[in-house]
């Protein structure tokens, strides 16, 4: 067992389930936002440790793959979820 | 005697990070802050570079480290300025 | 070399901390700044060494967006909105 | 690096993004948690590189140092000010009655299982042997995949169909934020410090874009890190206060956003049409027809993530709508004038 892939999976769980409370417990909209952002981090630092081999062996490319993708939805997504804030229509 | 100059350049720097990072840490107000963290970390990454290019394993990496360091020195100078200007605005404000 | 390299990586790792501490601690939304501007100088150091410890030639121009991003986010901080919506 | 030093910095490194991720998620008001927000996306960009994960650093470097603070930056300055210091703090901290107390302490065991779950599944799979029969599988069919970066391989080639409907998710983000009406104000025009600063970094920001795509096909680099790169030049420029960014008219906006899905779409359909499977490229023409699809999805995301960041309908052109209409008249008049008076003159 590698020692680098077991701290980067175990913490990308432990920000995980910090995002996840977040987003579920805060009241602000802006914070639940950014709390479901830093879970998504979670989610990729997981899936890259997953992908890690070791130092000096080529990783798994198909998480890459995964996650970079994911980077960029999530920035779409967020953008989504702000365009559509309550803030906004108030202001219109 | 290349790597001794590098290793020179590259320890000189690293010192030049701590060194603006500690201002930035000890010092007691946002303008001396600013201060000592635009001198130290241009001169920390200008040394670092430096070292770095005399490693370099050929010209476009040499290219891409001097685009960076005055990439950080334009960026640095540009949002020094920005963050006072911002800080004098709202002391004036209230 | 590489033995070098290493130690710088970890000097560099402490003047974060450091940063990370102001980010932390403030007390002017202007101050954290700051800190984010040092710990973004600090990680294009910092990916400027790891290239060459861990053989990943490409982080090079990692730290080559990070370095022409670094003014974003303090732009982004100070930029003042127009005063009527976009015309 | 050996490994007694790179453990040191993985735990140093991994001790600030907790710290960071939880400073953000705790902190009293909105606009700190974004700054510290930022400054964990740098971090990050980090994390993903010690992991030898450079295609997703590259991604992350542009959109958590760019697109992503400038984003949250930009939606928080739309919120209402609240002048009392202490009024987000009574808002966030709502857990005054003891039901409100006991769903926090639900919520936040729930949190810790699923943690400790995951945490264990994840240890049980690393004390197996290595999961490595898609790594096998990549590499084994890289040399007929046109491209010689397994990430852009896998992207482009061996899951065209993910990459397809990615493209698609995205192309439905922006239109739901197109449908909300016109973007957010923009930014006051820059002093001549930060406009000199914004004329050079937008070049050089188009010209990394243009590397990227490029290098993508047998380095760390492709459609996705260079659509992010452009993307953060339209964010320069934006926060500079030019408030089109010299992106095209509105129709041929929504062209550039639909052409990565469309292109890519007939790309596949043809191949059908040719005998071979939906998005099976002949190894002959790999290379070229990824490179093609790339640079329309590099387009297509780079002007999907300018409009997300800009966060609706952009403005008209500098002149107000009615303008060019009337002075097109004006030029036909008076393009025609010579001539009547010409005709008049021959009347007379």
């Amino acid at each position: 067992m590698l020692t680098a892939q077991v701290l980067y999976a175990l913490t990308g769980c432990l920000i995980m389930a910090l995002g996840l409370r977040t987003a579920l417990l805060h009241a602000s909209l802006l914070r639940r936002v950014v709390a479901i952002n830093v879970m998504g981090t979670g989610v990729f630092m997981i899936l890259l440790a997953i992908a890690y081999r070791g130092p000096g062996l080529a990783p798994d490319p198909v998480p890459h793959a995964l996650v970079l993708t994911g980077i960029v939805v999530a920035v779409s997504a967020t953008a989504l979820a702000l365009a559509l804030a309550p803030e906004r229509g108030t202001r219109r | 005697m290349i790597d001794v100059v590098s290793s020179l350049l590259i320890v000189a720097g690293v010192g030049f990070y701590l060194a603006g990072s500690i201002g930035l840490l000890r010092l007691p107000e946002l303008y001396a802050r600013l201060h000592a963290l635009t001198k130290a970390d241009n001169l920390g990454l200008g040394l670092l570079t430096a070292g770095l290019m005399l490693q370099s394993p050929d010209l476009l990496y040499a290219l891409k480290l001097l685009l960076i360091w005055l990439a950080v020195l334009a960026a640095s100078a540009t949002s020094a300025h920005l963050i006072a200007r911002h800080a004098r605005r709202r002391e004036k404000r209230p | 070399m590489s033995e070098l390299y290493s130690l710088a990586v970890l000097g560099l790792m402490s003047s974060l901390f450091l940063g990370l501490l102001r980010v932390l601690r403030g007390p002017g939304a202007a101050d954290r700044m700051l800190a984010v501007q040092l710990i973004g100088t600090t990680g294009v150091g910092m990916l400027l060494l790891l290239g060459p410890l861990l053989g990943q030639r490409a982080l090079i121009d990692v730290a080559l967006i990070l370095a022409l991003l670094a003014a974003v986010a303090a732009i982004a901080f100070t930029g003042e909105p127009r005063e009527s919506r976009d015309d | 690096m050996n490994p007694v030093s790179l453990q040191l910095f993985d735990v140093l490194l991994l001790l600030s993004i907790v710290g960071l991720a939880w400073a953000s998620l705790a902190s009293p008001d909105d606009r700190r948690s974004v700054i510290l927000f930022m400054a964990l996306g740098l971090l990050l960009a980090l994390a993903w590189g010690r992991l030898l994960a450079p295609d997703v650093a590259l991604a992350e470097a542009a959109i958590g140092a760019g697109l992503s603070g400038a984003l949250l930056l930009a939606a928080l300055r739309e919120q209402p000010r609240r002048e009392a210091p202490g009024a987000t703090e009574a808002v966030a901290k709502r857990g005054s009655s003891p039901l409100q107390a006991m769903t926090q302490w639900v919520v936040t065991l729930l949190c810790a299982g699923l943690a400790g779950i995951l945490g264990w599944v994840l240890m049980h799979i690393f004390a197996g042997p290595p999961l490595d029969r898609l790594t096998q599988a990549v590499s084994a069919n890289l040399g007929v995949s046109g491209v010689s970066n397994p990430v852009t391989a896998v992207l482009l080639n061996f899951r065209g169909y993910d990459t397809l409907l990615e493209l698609a998710v995205l192309l439905t983000a922006v239109l739901g934020i197109l449908a909300l009406g016109p973007g957010r104000a923009g930014y006051q025009p820059a002093g001549p410090i930060f406009d000199a600063l914004a004329r050079s970094l937008a070049p050089l920001l188009i010209l990394v874009s243009a590397y990227l795509l490029w290098v993508g096909a047998h380095a760390p680099g492709g459609a996705f890190q260079a659509g992010a790169t452009l993307a953060a030049a339209g964010v320069v420029l934006r926060l500079a206060g030019r408030q089109r960014i010299g992106l095209p008219p509105e129709g041929a906006l929504r062209l550039v956003m639909a052409a990565g899905v469309g292109l890519f779409l007939a790309v596949g359909l043809s191949l059908l049409l040719l005998g071979r499977p939906f998005l099976g490229y002949p190894p002959a023409w790999a290379g070229a027809l990824i490179l093609v699809i790339e640079s329309a999805a590099m387009l297509s995301i780079a002007a999907t993530l300018v409009l997300a960041f800009i966060g609706g309908r952009l403005p008209a052109h500098g002149i107000p709508a009615a303008e060019p209409a009337t002075r097109r008249r004006e030029a036909i008049t008076t393009a025609a004038a010579p001539e009547r008076g010409g005709e008049e003159q021959s009347g007379c």
